[in-house]
């Protein structure tokens, strides 16, 4: 076995001691620490891409000494990798763009609290990249959840404590119906492991034994999971959550968090229960539906908006809803567009909730849209980041978010069902999009006489540089996303 | 209705105190009920997959006299997985009561409708 | 034998349904706990002697400890601030007259 | 020529801000002041005090006690279809107690038939959560590690107010030292912590293990808190130990369990000696990582007390 193929399981526990040994360290002590691990599992996960597209095929792992049903076990292919990596990168760049709020607004003592926080959520993540067992997902879903409650209330107030609360109740609904969900599909098929589930439910699919239960199942962890992230009528948590957090972890919670729980819904769409199985169940109807209502629905909320950050969080939710309802299409290629806008809204939001918070601060603080008039004078590399996240979100060709609108259509015009809605909703949502992004945009480069003094790039060069490394990967995305499509191709093709 | 329901009764009750915790988790406006629905939805879990490893007249999973036929013994993988399952669940709830004393420092209150109409009024 | 698990089984649903329309807070912590216990008897008679044991140390034990200790801390500082607002109203009872 | 810049310096200038060419370039408009009239502002403010009043107003708005009351028997009608969904799931699932159910297959046969081969332990249940599925283990260990960092991010209060604020000092309405507590508490503890460990170190022999016998232990330690306070405690268990155990267990627990899935997954002999079955000394890995999962879990107990009852260790 090549040595590269330990490194899935090396970097998820490199992230577990960070996390152990970050609790006996200082905060300083604790960054570094953090920023030698991020380094080191982007690192592992770039020679795992490289491993896997050299040997074109996944390999599963291990996890101590015994075989496929009866140990744990992690696989490791193409998709896999390029996440890891990729979520490995977003981290980095939000924790670096975000580390001068970071020391303004966490207490110096529980600085290094919350570094443990972010290893273990990396490593959850990881975790749940990697899983090749049901029931190990269960467990890192725990971790990650609280471990983004952690990040939640790292900044003490009372609106983040009761977002925290309020995130918790979701997520534990969440986590409650998951688990059920896979002790009956244990119950079922007699196995935790991906595959093994996946034999047995293609042969109970094709007796039709057990399906009610089936069904039931099915709808149990897809609900569970669009809970957790916060698919449409559920996320009545998210604005607080991200809109009042410190803003590494907006951006990390918006750009990661929800990502590791649908890329889980992927694997188990895939993995676990089957391609044509799950279609065939109509289930995911259920997820294009509440997609499709949480296009629309997030887009107006957003609009309603007088507050930024809420504004930008609101956004997420109708983000999220173009990622379920590509789910609910339920070909192939709208999986593929979905991927990719996993990706996309996770390069563009995490830019834009920082810049976001480089304009607030050229505008004394103040997250309201009437202090905001000008600030993309008052602090320039932050009004350019912000400019280009928004012209992604719109949909502008060069930017990666024109991408994934253009792979959609694609995707909705060659399902004949249901391509009319899909086309319309999609349209009204990116006009949508469009009035509440330009209008933020407008407002930021109105010249203004204001009393806010102007903030020069040179005092902010992390911030500068994260910034440039953002509008890049947005650019890459947006320009070569053939590579990155076929990347992802290759990687779903992989999985089944 | 399927033909198992009556023989299924574990699990039937089972499924009943899964639904009650999750609408006390849902729908109570006290914290520490909610903790405590949260609480009850989670043992449901665990007393479904205990009753789902258990083979009628068959002993535990500990070899007695190096007898190791199957035929002796109950499922052993539901045992591990809620022995899994009830740490995390005790740690969830400590984080969620510790919630709950900080929301009760800053708002005087566990009713969590009442803290979301002080924000609101507060305004943001 | 399935006697016995009948009762437990309905005492649990009838715990489950006395915790959430019970109106004070310490009954139904109180509730919730004889729930942990009959949950452990329940585990004892499936056979999983494990799973007893470590319920009814976490469940029926620290968990129902950290909720006293919650409903403590949460009584104390409702008396606390009572008797802060009382001082106040003293205070500035005082000042007027 | 030094007055005409090249762009590259206008450019090195906009970009370093200390001369913005739009600032001054476009043109300003004047607005005109807006003029506010002191009697609407004064009406319009007064209407949304009164708004904001009836709205808010929660004992006298009869909507929104009407929406409660349909919230409520939402709330129970969402219960009940929801039980009735999972009924009908169960009435189609297997029988219980059926050994010919889809979950009495090969895996739990391996588990119980080769399992003392595997993994030395007699419990097939420790065996299988500590050797067959580690993964699962050490992660839970973990969810335990990070909901403390959790309640400490919460709770912990910094060393100087622990010592002013009233927060930390709930003793105050109870007895002190109480007597017939302190006496049980003697006789007790010690009996308590036996048991504990005595759970712990059998964890693969009999029923219990690290995380049962975590858990007594550490209901021993708040059991002695309580009748001794926490001055005594704090004699042999204050926050440097607590930090010591804490990392040192997981930190060893890690490295252990690290070794065993390199060793395992690239097929190497992990030289760890299985020994006689039923002997306590036996089980290769099970007994070291029994014994560190406890001190984690009665640490992690008694330190959830700690934090709940005055914001420290």
């Amino acid at each position: 076995m090549n040595f590269i193929c330990n490194f899935p399981c090396f970097s998820i526990v490199l992230c577990i001691f960070g996390g152990i040994i970050s609790s006996a360290l200082k905060g300083r002590a604790a960054k570094y620490l953090n920023a030698f691990i991020l380094a080191v599992v982007a690192v592992m996960s770039a020679c795992v891409l490289g491993y896997t597209l050299q040997t074109g095929e996944s390999f599963t792992y291990v996890m101590g000494r015994f075989p496929a049903p009866w140990g744990n076990e992690i696989r490791a292919g193409v998709l896999e990798g390029g996440m890891a990596l990729f979520f490995s990168l977003i981290m980095i760049l939000s924790l670096f763009a975000g580390r001068e709020k970071l020391n303004e607004e966490v207490d110096p003592e529980k600085m290094n609290l919350y570094f443990i926080m972010i290893n273990l959520l990396l490593s959850s993540l990881l975790a749940l990249v990697y899983t090749n067992d049901l029931f190990t997902a269960y467990v890192f879903v725990e971790i990650n959840t609280i471990s983004a409650c952690g990040l939640i209330m790292i900044r003490q107030t009372g609106r983040t404590i009761e977002a925290a609360t309020r995130y918790m109740i979701m997520s534990l609904l969440g986590s409650g119906m998951l688990l059920m969900g896979i002790c009956m599909l244990y119950d079922m098929t007699g196995h935790l492991l991906m595959e093994n589930i996946h034999a047995n439910v293609q042969i109970l699919a094709e007796s039709g034994q057990y399906h009610i239960p089936l069904m039931v199942t099915i709808g149990m962890i897809c609900v569970g999971l669009a809970i957790k992230s916060a698919l449409f009528p559920f996320h009545t948590w998210l604005p607080d959550a991200y809109g009042y957090s410190t803003v590494s972890s907006a951006a990390i919670l918006s750009s990661l968090v929800s990502k590791g729980y649908i890329f889980l819904l992927l694997k188990i769409i895939y993995r676990v229960v089957g391609f044509d199985v799950i279609y065939g169940s109509r289930v995911t109807d259920i997820l294009f539906v509440f997609g499709l209502a949480g296009m629309i629905m997030g887009s107006l909320s957003a609009i309603k908006e007088n507050d930024i950050r809420r504004m930008i969080a609101f956004s997420s939710v109708a983000q999220i809803g173009y990622i379920y309802m590509g789910f609910g299409l339920g070909t192939q290629v709208a999986v593929v567009a979905s991927v990719f806008h996993i990706l996309s809204h996770a390069a563009t939001k995490s830019l834009l909730f920082i810049s976001a918070s480089g304009l607030v601060d050229a505008s004394g603080g103040s997250k309201k849209f009437i202090d905001l008039t000008g600030s993309g004078y008052r602090n320039k590399i932050a009004g350019v980041a912000f400019s280009v996240g928004a012209l992604s979100m719109v949909g502008l060709p060069l930017f990666s978010g024109f991408i994934s609108k253009l792979l959609f259509a694609q995707a909705a015009v060659r399902n004949s069902g249901k391509m009319l809605p899909t086309l319309i909703v999609l349209a009204i949502s990116t006009i949508l999009n469009a009035i509440y992004f330009m209008k933020t945009v407008i407002r930021i480069y109105t010249p203004v006489e204001s009393e806010y003094p102007v903030i020069p790039v040179k005092r902010h060069k992390v911030f500068g540089l994260a910034m440039v490394c953002f509008i890049a990967l947005n650019v890459f995305l947006g320009l070569c996303s053939d590579l990155v499509i076929r990347l992802i191709e290759t990687g779903l093709s992989m999985f089944a | 209705m399927g033909a198992n329901l009556l023989s299924n009764y574990g699990e039937a009750v089972a499924m009943i105190l899964f639904g009650i915790g999750f609408s006390n988790l849902l729908f109570q406006r006290n914290l520490i009920k909610k903790i405590i629905g949260m609480n009850i939805m989670d043992t449901a879990i665990y007393l479904f997959l205990a009753e789902k490893g258990y083979i009628a007249g068959r002993i535990a999973p500990i070899i007695i006299d190096g007898d190791q036929s199957v035929e002796r013994y109950i499922n052993p993988i539901p045992s591990g997985l809620v022995l899994t399952g009830i740490v995390v669940s005790v740690s969830v709830t400590a984080l969620m009561l510790s919630l709950t004393i900080r929301l009760y420092q800053r708002y005087h209150t566990v009713d969590l409708d009442k803290i979301s109409t002080m924000l609101q009024k507060e305004g943001r | 034998m399935d006697f016995l698990m009948y009762i437990l089984l309905g005492f649990l649903v009838v715990c489950a349904v006395a915790v959430s329309i019970s109106k004070n807070l310490l009954n139904s912590i109180l509730i919730f706990m004889s729930y942990s216990l009959i949950m452990s008897i329940i585990w004892i008679r499936l056979e999983s002697p494990d799973l007893a044991i470590t319920e009814a140390a976490v469940g029926a034990g620290v968990t129902t400890v950290l909720f006293f200790v919650t409903l403590k801390k949460l009584h104390t500082m409702k008396e606390q601030e009572e008797e802060k607002e009382a001082g106040a109203d003293q205070a500035g009872g005082e000042k007027h007259e | 020529m030094s007055e005409k810049k090249t762009h590259k310096q206008k450019f090195s200038e906009w970009f370093y801000g200390e001369n913005d060419p739009f600032v001054a370039a476009m043109p300003v408009q004047e607005q005109k002041e807006h003029q506010v009239d002191e009697k609407t502002l004064q009406e319009y403010e007064k209407e949304r005090a009164e708004r904001h009043e009836k709205v808010f107003d929660i004992a006298h708005n009869g909507k929104i006690r009407a929406f409660r009351r349909s919230y409520r028997v939402l709330g129970v009608m969402m219960c009940l279809l929801m039980i009735s969904i999972l009924l009908l799931a169960v009435s189609y699932l297997p029988r219980t107690g059926n050994p010919a159910n889809p979950d009495n297959n090969e895996v739990s046969r391996v588990y119980i038939e080769n399992g003392l081969q595997d993994t030395g332990a007699v419990n097939v249940v420790a065996g299988m959560i500590l050797s067959y599925r580690a993964f699962d283990t050490f992660g839970e260990t973990n969810v335990l590690f990070i909901a403390t960092c959790c309640v400490m991010i919460l709770l912990m209060l910094d060393e100087k107010a622990l010592h002013t604020s009233g927060l930390s000092n709930d003793r105050f309405y109870e007895p002190k030292n109480d007597w017939i507590l302190q006496k049980i508490a003697k006789i007790l503890v010690p009996i308590i912590f036996v048991f504990g460990i005595y759970v712990m170190l059998n964890g693969h022999i009999s029923p219990g293990g690290g995380f049962s016998g975590g858990a007594i232990l550490g209901a021993g330690m708040i059991l002695y808190v309580n009748a001794f306070g926490f001055k005594k405690t704090q004699k042999f268990f204050n926050e440097t130990v607590y930090k010591v155990i804490k990392v040192g267990a997981l930190c060893i627990y890690g490295v252990l369990i690290t070794y065993f899935f390199f060793m395992g997954a690239n097929g190497l002999n992990n030289h760890i000696p299985l020994g006689i079955p039923g002997h306590i000394l036996s089980a290769g890995l099970i007994l070291p990582i029994d014994v560190l999962v406890g001190l984690e879990v009665a640490c992690t107990m008694y330190a959830f007390y700690a934090l709940f009852r005055r914001g420290g260790l």
